[in-house]
Protein backbone atom coordinates (compact mmCIF):
# COMPACT_ATOMS: atom_id res chain seq x y z
CA UNK A 1 0.00 0.00 0.00
CA UNK A 2 1.41 3.40 -1.04
CA UNK A 3 1.11 6.36 1.22
CA UNK A 4 1.46 9.63 0.85
CA UNK A 5 4.11 11.69 3.09
CA UNK A 6 3.64 15.02 3.17
CA UNK A 7 6.19 17.66 5.23
CA UNK A 8 5.87 21.15 6.41
CA UNK A 9 7.71 23.99 7.28
CA UNK A 10 11.20 22.92 8.62
CA UNK A 11 10.93 19.28 8.03
CA UNK A 12 10.14 20.29 4.84
CA UNK A 13 12.91 22.45 4.52
CA UNK A 14 15.49 19.55 5.91
CA UNK A 15 14.27 16.83 4.22
CA UNK A 16 13.88 18.78 0.52
CA UNK A 17 10.72 17.90 -0.65
CA UNK A 18 7.24 18.70 0.55
CA UNK A 19 5.97 15.29 -0.39
CA UNK A 20 6.45 11.86 -1.65
CA UNK A 21 5.03 8.81 -2.36
CA UNK A 22 6.25 5.01 -0.17
CA UNK A 23 5.64 1.97 0.16
CA UNK A 24 6.15 1.25 3.97
CA UNK A 25 8.31 -2.13 5.23
CA UNK A 26 5.31 -3.97 7.79
CA UNK A 27 7.86 -3.29 10.42
CA UNK A 28 6.12 0.23 10.48
CA UNK A 29 3.36 -0.16 12.91
CA UNK A 30 2.94 3.19 14.88
CA UNK A 31 3.84 6.64 14.48
CA UNK A 32 7.27 5.97 16.02
CA UNK A 33 8.04 2.79 14.20
CA UNK A 34 7.10 5.10 10.93
CA UNK A 35 9.72 8.28 12.65
CA UNK A 36 12.56 5.71 13.33
CA UNK A 37 12.47 3.80 9.83
CA UNK A 38 12.33 7.54 7.66
CA UNK A 39 15.52 8.44 9.93
CA UNK A 40 17.38 5.58 8.18
CA UNK A 41 16.82 6.96 4.88
CA UNK A 42 19.31 9.45 4.40
CA UNK A 43 20.96 11.95 6.02
CA UNK A 44 18.47 14.95 5.19
CA UNK A 45 15.69 12.58 6.76
CA UNK A 46 17.77 12.43 9.68
CA UNK A 47 18.57 15.97 9.98
CA UNK A 48 14.54 16.44 9.45
CA UNK A 49 14.31 13.81 11.86
CA UNK A 50 16.72 13.94 14.72
CA UNK A 51 14.50 15.25 18.02
CA UNK A 52 11.54 12.91 16.97
CA UNK A 53 9.82 13.82 20.06
CA UNK A 54 9.29 17.14 19.07
CA UNK A 55 7.67 16.10 15.42
CA UNK A 56 3.82 16.15 15.02
CA UNK A 57 1.97 13.83 12.63
CA UNK A 58 -1.08 13.65 11.61
CA UNK A 59 -3.15 10.98 9.80
CA UNK A 60 -5.25 11.24 7.22
CA UNK A 61 -5.55 15.05 8.43
CA UNK A 62 -6.19 14.15 12.22
CA UNK A 63 -3.19 14.86 15.06
CA UNK A 64 -1.89 11.24 16.07
CA UNK A 65 -0.29 10.36 18.98
CA UNK A 66 3.40 8.76 18.62
CA UNK A 67 1.84 5.75 19.78
CA UNK A 68 -1.16 5.11 17.60
CA UNK A 69 -0.97 2.63 14.32
CA UNK A 70 -0.72 4.42 10.89
CA UNK A 71 -3.24 1.68 10.35
CA UNK A 72 -4.70 2.37 6.70
CA UNK A 73 -3.90 5.74 6.73
CA UNK A 74 -3.25 7.50 3.19
CA UNK A 75 -1.83 10.20 3.58
CA UNK A 76 0.65 11.11 6.08
CA UNK A 77 1.71 14.32 7.66
CA UNK A 78 5.08 15.26 9.34
CA UNK A 79 5.61 18.69 10.64
CA UNK A 80 7.52 21.12 13.52
CA UNK A 81 4.49 22.37 16.51
CA UNK A 82 2.24 24.75 15.28
CA UNK A 83 2.75 27.98 15.35
CA UNK A 84 -0.41 29.69 13.65
CA UNK A 85 -2.68 32.30 14.98
CA UNK B 1 -31.01 25.27 15.27
CA UNK B 2 -27.66 23.91 14.91
CA UNK B 3 -25.32 26.92 14.45
CA UNK B 4 -22.59 26.35 11.53
CA UNK B 5 -19.11 28.12 12.21
CA UNK B 6 -17.79 29.73 9.39
CA UNK B 7 -14.45 28.97 8.03
CA UNK B 8 -11.84 29.82 5.55
CA UNK B 9 -7.91 30.12 5.27
CA UNK B 10 -7.39 32.78 2.18
CA UNK B 11 -4.16 34.93 1.02
CA UNK B 12 -6.55 37.97 1.00
CA UNK B 13 -6.94 40.46 4.01
CA UNK B 14 -10.19 40.24 5.76
CA UNK B 15 -13.13 42.79 6.63
CA UNK B 16 -13.84 42.79 10.27
CA UNK B 17 -16.68 44.38 10.44
CA UNK B 18 -17.88 42.45 6.83
CA UNK B 19 -17.53 39.31 8.83
CA UNK B 20 -19.38 40.49 12.26
CA UNK B 21 -22.43 41.99 9.90
CA UNK B 22 -22.15 38.54 8.18
CA UNK B 23 -23.11 36.51 11.66
CA UNK B 24 -25.08 39.19 13.08
CA UNK B 25 -27.16 40.54 10.75
CA UNK B 26 -30.91 40.32 10.88
CA UNK B 27 -31.04 38.75 14.34
CA UNK B 28 -32.38 40.33 17.40
CA UNK B 29 -31.26 37.41 19.71
CA UNK B 30 -27.37 37.93 19.96
CA UNK B 31 -26.01 40.56 22.91
CA UNK B 32 -22.70 39.91 22.58
CA UNK B 33 -20.15 39.92 19.73
CA UNK B 34 -15.90 39.07 20.08
CA UNK B 35 -13.85 39.63 17.76
CA UNK B 36 -9.94 38.97 17.89
CA UNK B 37 -7.64 40.06 15.04
CA UNK B 38 -4.09 38.92 15.10
CA UNK B 39 -1.38 41.29 13.68
CA UNK B 40 1.90 40.65 12.37
CA UNK B 41 4.07 42.61 14.60
CA UNK B 42 7.70 43.94 13.40
CA UNK B 43 9.71 43.06 16.97
CA UNK B 44 10.89 46.63 17.15
CA UNK B 45 12.20 46.66 13.50
CA UNK B 46 13.54 43.28 13.42
CA UNK B 47 11.04 42.05 11.01
CA UNK B 48 9.92 43.17 7.40
CA UNK B 49 7.17 39.94 7.18
CA UNK B 50 6.11 36.96 8.51
CA UNK B 51 5.19 34.14 5.95
CA UNK B 52 2.63 31.60 6.80
CA UNK B 53 2.46 28.14 5.92
CA UNK B 54 -0.14 25.57 5.99
CA UNK B 55 -1.86 22.29 5.13
CA UNK B 56 -4.57 22.81 2.59
CA UNK B 57 -7.50 20.52 4.09
CA UNK B 58 -6.27 19.84 7.52
CA UNK B 59 -5.78 23.27 8.53
CA UNK B 60 -10.02 23.99 7.93
CA UNK B 61 -10.78 20.45 9.17
CA UNK B 62 -9.12 21.09 12.50
CA UNK B 63 -10.18 24.87 12.90
CA UNK B 64 -13.85 23.53 12.08
CA UNK B 65 -13.18 20.61 14.98
CA UNK B 66 -12.17 23.54 17.48
CA UNK B 67 -14.95 26.36 16.12
CA UNK B 68 -18.01 23.18 16.78
CA UNK B 69 -16.46 22.41 20.00
CA UNK B 70 -16.70 26.57 21.06
CA UNK B 71 -19.87 26.37 20.05
CA UNK B 72 -21.89 23.90 21.70
CA UNK B 73 -19.39 24.46 25.03
CA UNK B 74 -20.37 28.40 25.07
CA UNK B 75 -23.73 28.10 24.13
CA UNK B 76 -22.33 30.10 20.40
CA UNK B 77 -25.01 31.57 17.63
CA UNK B 78 -22.25 32.42 15.20
CA UNK B 79 -18.62 32.00 14.70
CA UNK B 80 -16.81 33.07 12.46
CA UNK B 81 -12.79 31.71 12.16
CA UNK B 82 -10.70 33.05 9.00
CA UNK B 83 -6.37 32.80 9.32
CA UNK B 84 -4.67 34.29 5.92
CA UNK B 85 -1.74 32.57 4.82
CA UNK B 86 1.50 33.85 2.77
CA UNK B 87 3.36 36.75 3.38
CA UNK B 88 2.26 39.38 5.65
CA UNK B 89 4.03 42.72 6.21
CA UNK B 90 4.10 44.27 9.97
CA UNK B 91 0.82 45.93 11.11
CA UNK B 92 -0.69 43.19 8.43
CA UNK B 93 -3.79 41.58 9.44
CA UNK B 94 -3.02 37.13 10.15
CA UNK B 95 -5.81 36.23 11.70
CA UNK B 96 -9.90 36.67 12.84
CA UNK B 97 -11.92 35.20 15.18
CA UNK B 98 -16.08 36.79 15.37
CA UNK B 99 -17.65 35.46 18.31
CA UNK B 100 -21.14 35.75 18.66
CA UNK B 101 -23.78 35.28 22.01
CA UNK B 102 -26.69 36.47 23.70
CA UNK B 103 -24.37 36.81 26.62
CA UNK B 104 -20.85 38.46 26.86
CA UNK B 105 -19.17 35.83 28.39
CA UNK B 106 -19.68 33.18 26.20
CA UNK B 107 -18.87 35.33 23.66
CA UNK B 108 -15.47 36.41 25.26
CA UNK B 109 -14.48 32.90 26.57
CA UNK B 110 -15.52 31.65 22.88
CA UNK B 111 -13.33 33.34 20.98
CA UNK B 112 -10.49 32.75 23.60
CA UNK B 113 -11.02 29.16 23.65
CA UNK B 114 -11.12 29.21 19.46
CA UNK B 115 -7.77 31.11 20.08
CA UNK B 116 -5.63 29.09 22.17
CA UNK B 117 -6.99 25.43 20.15
CA UNK B 118 -6.05 27.18 17.41
CA UNK B 119 -2.54 28.16 18.11
CA UNK B 120 -1.65 24.95 19.23
CA UNK B 121 -3.33 22.81 17.01
CA UNK B 122 -4.40 24.34 13.58
CA UNK B 123 -1.52 23.33 11.41
CA UNK B 124 0.23 26.88 10.61
CA UNK B 125 3.58 27.74 10.85
CA UNK B 126 5.12 31.35 10.83
CA UNK B 127 8.86 32.09 9.22
CA UNK B 128 10.35 35.41 9.60
CA UNK B 129 11.75 37.52 7.23
CA UNK B 130 13.77 39.68 8.45
CA UNK B 131 14.05 42.99 7.99
CA UNK B 132 18.03 42.89 6.47
CA UNK B 133 16.23 41.04 3.79
CA UNK B 134 17.46 38.01 4.78
CA UNK B 135 15.10 34.68 5.34
CA UNK B 136 14.92 34.04 9.29
CA UNK B 137 13.86 31.33 11.28
CA UNK B 138 10.83 29.68 11.97
CA UNK B 139 9.02 30.67 14.61
CA UNK B 140 9.34 28.53 17.88
CA UNK B 141 6.16 27.22 19.30
CA UNK B 142 6.01 28.62 22.88
CA UNK B 143 5.14 26.76 26.09
CA UNK B 144 3.33 29.57 27.20
CA UNK B 145 0.40 28.71 24.61
CA UNK B 146 0.37 25.44 25.71
CA UNK B 147 -0.17 26.34 29.51
CA UNK B 148 -3.23 28.85 27.85
CA UNK B 149 -4.50 25.83 25.85
CA UNK B 150 -4.22 23.41 29.46
CA UNK B 151 -6.66 25.99 30.98
CA UNK B 152 -9.74 24.90 29.46
CA UNK B 153 -9.22 21.46 30.55
CA UNK B 154 -8.98 22.23 34.00
CA UNK B 155 -11.99 25.19 34.37
CA UNK B 156 -14.17 22.74 32.67
CA UNK B 157 -12.92 19.20 32.97
CA UNK B 158 -13.22 18.33 29.51
CA UNK B 159 -10.90 18.62 26.98
CA UNK C 1 4.51 56.50 26.07
CA UNK C 2 1.65 57.00 27.71
CA UNK C 3 -1.65 55.68 26.79
CA UNK C 4 -4.65 57.34 26.52
CA UNK C 5 -8.20 55.81 26.28
CA UNK C 6 -10.00 57.13 23.88
CA UNK C 7 -14.34 57.42 25.37
CA UNK C 8 -17.52 58.31 23.85
CA UNK C 9 -21.04 58.53 25.27
CA UNK C 10 -23.24 59.42 22.02
CA UNK C 11 -26.50 58.31 20.35
CA UNK C 12 -25.21 57.88 16.95
CA UNK C 13 -23.98 54.23 16.21
CA UNK C 14 -20.40 53.60 15.76
CA UNK C 15 -18.52 51.29 13.17
CA UNK C 16 -16.41 48.71 14.73
CA UNK C 17 -14.33 49.00 11.67
CA UNK C 18 -13.09 52.86 12.16
CA UNK C 19 -12.73 52.13 15.68
CA UNK C 20 -10.22 49.31 15.11
CA UNK C 21 -8.33 51.68 12.55
CA UNK C 22 -8.25 54.93 15.04
CA UNK C 23 -6.18 52.04 17.59
CA UNK C 24 -4.67 50.15 15.35
CA UNK C 25 -3.85 52.13 12.22
CA UNK C 26 0.11 52.67 11.29
CA UNK C 27 1.43 50.92 14.34
CA UNK C 28 3.66 47.92 14.20
CA UNK C 29 3.57 47.08 17.70
CA UNK C 30 -0.19 45.46 18.25
CA UNK C 31 -0.45 41.95 17.80
CA UNK C 32 -4.04 41.17 18.76
CA UNK C 33 -7.19 43.53 19.02
CA UNK C 34 -9.95 42.16 20.64
CA UNK C 35 -13.77 44.11 20.34
CA UNK C 36 -16.61 43.43 22.26
CA UNK C 37 -19.97 44.55 21.13
CA UNK C 38 -23.28 44.76 22.93
CA UNK C 39 -26.26 44.72 21.18
CA UNK C 40 -30.23 44.74 22.06
CA UNK C 41 -32.01 41.91 22.02
CA UNK C 42 -35.99 41.58 21.55
CA UNK C 43 -35.90 38.93 24.00
CA UNK C 44 -37.73 36.10 22.33
CA UNK C 45 -40.01 39.18 20.65
CA UNK C 46 -41.13 40.98 24.11
CA UNK C 47 -39.18 44.61 23.68
CA UNK C 48 -39.50 46.63 20.67
CA UNK C 49 -36.65 48.80 22.26
CA UNK C 50 -34.35 49.78 25.16
CA UNK C 51 -33.88 53.02 25.89
CA UNK C 52 -30.47 54.03 27.95
CA UNK C 53 -30.55 57.29 30.18
CA UNK C 54 -26.97 58.04 31.37
CA UNK C 55 -25.59 60.58 33.53
CA UNK C 56 -23.47 62.98 31.59
CA UNK C 57 -20.05 63.99 32.55
CA UNK C 58 -19.82 61.74 35.27
CA UNK C 59 -20.27 58.51 32.71
CA UNK C 60 -17.41 59.53 30.61
CA UNK C 61 -15.41 60.27 33.61
CA UNK C 62 -16.25 56.74 35.42
CA UNK C 63 -15.59 55.03 31.87
CA UNK C 64 -12.20 56.43 31.57
CA UNK C 65 -10.86 55.46 35.78
CA UNK C 66 -12.18 52.03 34.75
CA UNK C 67 -10.05 52.45 31.16
CA UNK C 68 -6.97 53.87 32.33
CA UNK C 69 -7.10 50.85 35.10
CA UNK C 70 -7.28 48.77 32.22
CA UNK C 71 -4.30 50.01 29.98
CA UNK C 72 -2.01 50.20 33.30
CA UNK C 73 -2.94 46.86 34.80
CA UNK C 74 -2.67 44.86 31.69
CA UNK C 75 -0.14 46.75 29.51
CA UNK C 76 -2.94 48.13 26.37
CA UNK C 77 -1.12 49.67 23.46
CA UNK C 78 -4.61 51.75 22.79
CA UNK C 79 -8.32 51.63 24.28
CA UNK C 80 -11.42 52.53 23.05
CA UNK C 81 -15.37 52.61 24.68
CA UNK C 82 -18.12 54.15 22.82
CA UNK C 83 -21.49 53.31 25.14
CA UNK C 84 -24.91 55.00 22.90
CA UNK C 85 -27.19 56.70 25.12
CA UNK C 86 -31.06 57.45 23.81
CA UNK C 87 -33.68 54.90 22.25
CA UNK C 88 -31.84 51.63 20.64
CA UNK C 89 -33.98 48.90 18.38
CA UNK C 90 -33.56 45.10 18.92
CA UNK C 91 -30.20 44.05 17.15
CA UNK C 92 -29.03 47.82 17.53
CA UNK C 93 -25.32 48.42 18.78
CA UNK C 94 -24.95 49.45 22.26
CA UNK C 95 -22.00 49.17 23.20
CA UNK C 96 -18.25 49.42 22.02
CA UNK C 97 -14.59 48.14 23.28
CA UNK C 98 -11.57 47.58 21.36
CA UNK C 99 -8.47 46.84 23.34
CA UNK C 100 -5.22 46.15 21.46
CA UNK C 101 -1.77 45.11 22.89
CA UNK C 102 0.79 43.41 21.68
CA UNK C 103 -0.40 40.09 23.44
CA UNK C 104 -3.48 38.24 22.74
CA UNK C 105 -4.44 37.59 26.46
CA UNK C 106 -4.07 41.19 27.61
CA UNK C 107 -6.33 42.12 24.71
CA UNK C 108 -8.97 39.94 26.41
CA UNK C 109 -8.55 40.68 29.74
CA UNK C 110 -8.91 44.45 28.97
CA UNK C 111 -11.68 44.68 27.33
CA UNK C 112 -13.44 41.62 29.46
CA UNK C 113 -12.09 43.51 32.24
CA UNK C 114 -13.47 47.10 31.12
CA UNK C 115 -17.00 45.36 30.16
CA UNK C 116 -17.48 44.00 33.42
CA UNK C 117 -16.69 47.53 35.27
CA UNK C 118 -18.66 49.65 33.06
CA UNK C 119 -21.77 47.06 33.53
CA UNK C 120 -20.99 47.95 37.69
CA UNK C 121 -19.96 51.54 37.96
CA UNK C 122 -20.74 53.25 34.66
CA UNK C 123 -23.80 55.45 35.51
CA UNK C 124 -25.99 54.18 32.67
CA UNK C 125 -29.67 52.80 33.17
CA UNK C 126 -31.53 50.82 30.65
CA UNK C 127 -35.68 51.24 30.06
CA UNK C 128 -37.62 48.29 28.47
CA UNK C 129 -40.40 49.30 25.99
CA UNK C 130 -42.37 46.41 25.02
CA UNK C 131 -43.56 44.97 21.49
CA UNK C 132 -47.06 45.74 22.62
CA UNK C 133 -46.10 49.54 22.61
CA UNK C 134 -45.96 50.09 26.53
CA UNK C 135 -42.77 51.77 28.42
CA UNK C 136 -41.93 48.76 30.70
CA UNK C 137 -39.82 48.74 33.49
CA UNK C 138 -35.98 49.49 34.42
CA UNK C 139 -33.52 46.47 33.80
CA UNK C 140 -32.52 45.27 36.73
CA UNK C 141 -29.47 44.72 38.40
CA UNK C 142 -27.79 41.37 37.93
CA UNK C 143 -26.08 39.81 41.09
CA UNK C 144 -24.06 37.66 38.01
CA UNK C 145 -22.60 41.16 36.49
CA UNK C 146 -21.29 41.92 40.11
CA UNK C 147 -19.81 38.68 40.72
CA UNK C 148 -18.00 39.05 37.06
CA UNK C 149 -16.92 42.16 38.30
CA UNK C 150 -15.53 40.43 41.73
CA UNK C 151 -13.35 37.84 39.09
CA UNK C 152 -10.81 40.51 38.89
CA UNK C 153 -10.07 41.40 42.74
CA UNK C 154 -9.37 37.71 43.36
CA UNK C 155 -7.45 37.21 40.69
CA UNK C 156 -5.00 40.61 40.59
CA UNK C 157 -5.39 40.86 44.16
CA UNK C 158 -6.17 44.66 43.66
CA UNK C 159 -9.71 46.70 43.25
CA UNK D 1 -24.26 76.29 50.83
CA UNK D 2 -26.92 75.01 48.26
CA UNK D 3 -26.35 71.43 46.70
CA UNK D 4 -27.36 70.27 43.34
CA UNK D 5 -29.45 67.39 43.43
CA UNK D 6 -29.54 65.03 40.11
CA UNK D 7 -32.16 61.95 40.21
CA UNK D 8 -31.91 59.09 37.24
CA UNK D 9 -33.83 56.70 36.25
CA UNK D 10 -36.54 55.23 38.76
CA UNK D 11 -35.53 57.50 41.65
CA UNK D 12 -36.08 60.76 38.77
CA UNK D 13 -39.27 59.33 37.79
CA UNK D 14 -40.61 58.95 41.14
CA UNK D 15 -39.08 61.99 42.84
CA UNK D 16 -40.69 63.32 39.85
CA UNK D 17 -37.58 65.86 38.86
CA UNK D 18 -34.49 65.16 37.47
CA UNK D 19 -32.88 68.06 39.15
CA UNK D 20 -33.25 70.59 42.06
CA UNK D 21 -31.19 73.17 44.48
CA UNK D 22 -31.32 72.42 48.57
CA UNK D 23 -29.77 73.53 51.27
CA UNK D 24 -29.52 70.69 53.45
CA UNK D 25 -29.45 70.94 57.58
CA UNK D 26 -26.33 71.18 59.17
CA UNK D 27 -27.45 67.63 60.48
CA UNK D 28 -27.02 66.14 57.36
CA UNK D 29 -23.47 64.46 57.36
CA UNK D 30 -23.08 61.29 55.76
CA UNK D 31 -24.73 60.00 52.60
CA UNK D 32 -27.04 57.73 55.26
CA UNK D 33 -27.72 61.10 56.00
CA UNK D 34 -28.60 62.86 53.27
CA UNK D 35 -30.61 59.69 52.19
CA UNK D 36 -32.83 59.61 55.80
CA UNK D 37 -33.46 63.47 55.27
CA UNK D 38 -34.65 63.50 51.56
CA UNK D 39 -37.47 60.40 53.31
CA UNK D 40 -38.91 63.56 54.80
CA UNK D 41 -39.44 65.51 52.21
CA UNK D 42 -43.00 64.65 50.86
CA UNK D 43 -44.14 61.30 49.62
CA UNK D 44 -42.73 61.02 46.42
CA UNK D 45 -39.07 61.32 47.89
CA UNK D 46 -40.87 58.22 50.22
CA UNK D 47 -41.41 56.29 47.70
CA UNK D 48 -37.85 57.15 45.59
CA UNK D 49 -35.77 55.97 48.64
CA UNK D 50 -37.71 53.62 50.96
CA UNK D 51 -35.05 51.08 50.04
CA UNK D 52 -32.29 53.38 50.62
CA UNK D 53 -29.44 50.56 50.82
CA UNK D 54 -30.04 50.20 46.97
CA UNK D 55 -29.57 53.25 46.32
CA UNK D 56 -26.40 54.40 44.79
CA UNK D 57 -24.93 58.21 45.30
CA UNK D 58 -21.95 59.92 43.80
CA UNK D 59 -20.54 63.26 44.95
CA UNK D 60 -19.51 65.85 42.47
CA UNK D 61 -19.68 62.74 39.71
CA UNK D 62 -17.70 60.13 42.22
CA UNK D 63 -19.19 57.09 43.34
CA UNK D 64 -19.61 57.72 47.48
CA UNK D 65 -20.28 54.87 50.01
CA UNK D 66 -23.21 55.69 52.25
CA UNK D 67 -20.90 56.13 55.04
CA UNK D 68 -18.57 59.03 53.53
CA UNK D 69 -19.27 62.51 54.80
CA UNK D 70 -20.86 64.41 51.68
CA UNK D 71 -18.41 67.41 52.68
CA UNK D 72 -18.61 70.04 50.65
CA UNK D 73 -19.73 68.68 47.54
CA UNK D 74 -22.02 70.44 45.19
CA UNK D 75 -23.32 68.24 43.13
CA UNK D 76 -25.22 65.21 44.34
CA UNK D 77 -26.86 62.48 42.17
CA UNK D 78 -28.87 59.50 43.24
CA UNK D 79 -29.81 56.64 41.25
CA UNK D 80 -30.84 53.00 40.89
CA UNK D 81 -27.81 50.28 40.25
CA UNK D 82 -26.30 50.85 37.10
CA UNK D 83 -27.41 48.82 33.88
CA UNK D 84 -25.34 50.01 30.94
CA UNK D 85 -23.23 47.56 29.07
Amino acid sequence: MKRKLIYFAWVRERIGKSEEERELPESVVSVSDLLAYLQTQGDEYEAALQHAHVIRVALDQEHADHREPIGNAREIALFPPMTGG
Amino acid sequence: MAVTPTIRVQADDFDVAAEIEAVAAGRTDIGAVVTFTGLCRDENGRLSALELEHYPGMAEAEIGRIANEAIARFGLSGLTAIHRCGKIAPGGNIVLVVAASSHRQAAFDGANFLMDYLKTSAPFWKKEHAASGQTGDWVAARDADDEARLRWQKVGGES
